[in-house]
């Protein structure tokens, strides 16, 4: 399965995809369209991405991640283009037999997406428009 | 001295300031990663202030900024990620 | 809204009743009946609560809860009766414009319901039934 | 010596034990939760080896073991919760 998407995503389907009898646990994470940022309003976001690259990028962090908690089962889609504010960018469900691994799984995986994976977000407000994390990086 | 052609590619807020998704760049052998930055900072004055190249690419793997391109390679340049 | 049901749990009628437009991040976990415990086959568990005590033990973990992360949406439901492997005896959502306060929020409910709240559970496998936490305790 | 009314609900395996969801108790003043336990395990050979009482709730609230009972009490002995 592919980890970006065009589309909505639906985060009942990517349980449904992970779970195992023997797990006992899962924990999904979404993030979210939401109205503020830095003090200012926020009305949508562009999603822009390294396609292939994001894909591998994403596919070495799930490796690993499950390296490091085998009994863990790991599902991630990303959503790309233009949000609005209360829709899901991401969904990441990790399932376990035992709730700890699956807590602990499921949020190295989103501070790792954030960290490395080739994506983007341009937020619009009232005030405009502008990529997240680049003004006064120089 | 031979060339090659290296693929440029522009995302996110580098390609609003490139009006383009990609160029083809003709480079001579030995050019570098960085080499490629400063040449677009010269061009670009959105760009003029970055001294540091962001984060570098080459062929869809991360790569540090000294490494020398190779003929046909894919570059870019990753701006600071905000996925999630 | 009741703590406690005796019907199947829908999460996503859970996340909605949460969810503010201020919020960047859910996190939810669901408990599933899974088909082992303590190295034994499970096929079944019966719920069995203190109902009023269960309500009002979960009502106040939520509200410690939500004064230890002001900016925290939750949301619980326990179910209880008769359930199979793979249906789910919990969810919990926990709503944040942060995630990490969003995880953090989760994983202390999941952990205080475990200590405090007067539920049961009695594991149906092929070898028999049992009162989970009872046998071994004096 | 005046006796009290206290109801005793019974819970998941303590429920299976004493093969009913609640009994009422007639006590005589001054009597502990502990001392209704103490009661219980002479009752019940399953609750012999059990020296010390569960958890205990009073009028659906965590109480000591050594609280006094007053008349119109709700006591429930809580066997280790396993919710979740």
């Amino acid at each position: 399965m592919p980890y970006l998407t065009d589309e909505v995503i639906d985060p009942h389907a990517l349980v449904q995809r992970v779970m195992r009898e023997s797990d006992g646990a899962y924990v999904l994470f979404e993030g979210v369209v939401r109205n503020h940022h830095d003090g200012k309003a926020v009305q949508s976001i562009l999603y822009d991405a390294y396609r292939p690259m994001a894909e591998k990028e994403m596919e070495l962090i799930v490796r690993d991640i499950e390296s490091q908690y085998p009994d863990v089962a790991l599902a991630v889609v990303h959503r790309l283009g233009q949000l609005v504010v209360g829709e899901s960018s991401i969904a990441i469900v990790a399932a376990s037999p035992h709730r700890r691994e699956a807590f602990e799984a499921c949020r190295m995986m989103i501070d790792r997406i954030k960290e490395t994976v080739p994506i983007w977000k341009k937020e619009r407000g009232p005030d405009g428009e502008e990529w997240v994390g680049w003004q006064g990086r120089c | 001295m031979r060339t090659m052609k290296v693929r440029l590619l522009f995302f996110a807020v580098l390609r609003d300031i490139a009006g383009a998704d990609a160029r083809e760049l003709a480079l001579s052998e030995g050019t570098t990663a960085r080499d490629v930055w400063q040449s677009l900072r010269a061009q670009y004055a959105k760009l003029t202030d970055y001294t540091q190249p962001p984060m570098i690419a080459i062929n869809e793997t991360y790569a540090a900024p000294e490494t020398v391109l190779r003929d046909g390679d894919e570059l870019a340049f990753i701006p600071p990620v905000a996925g999630g």
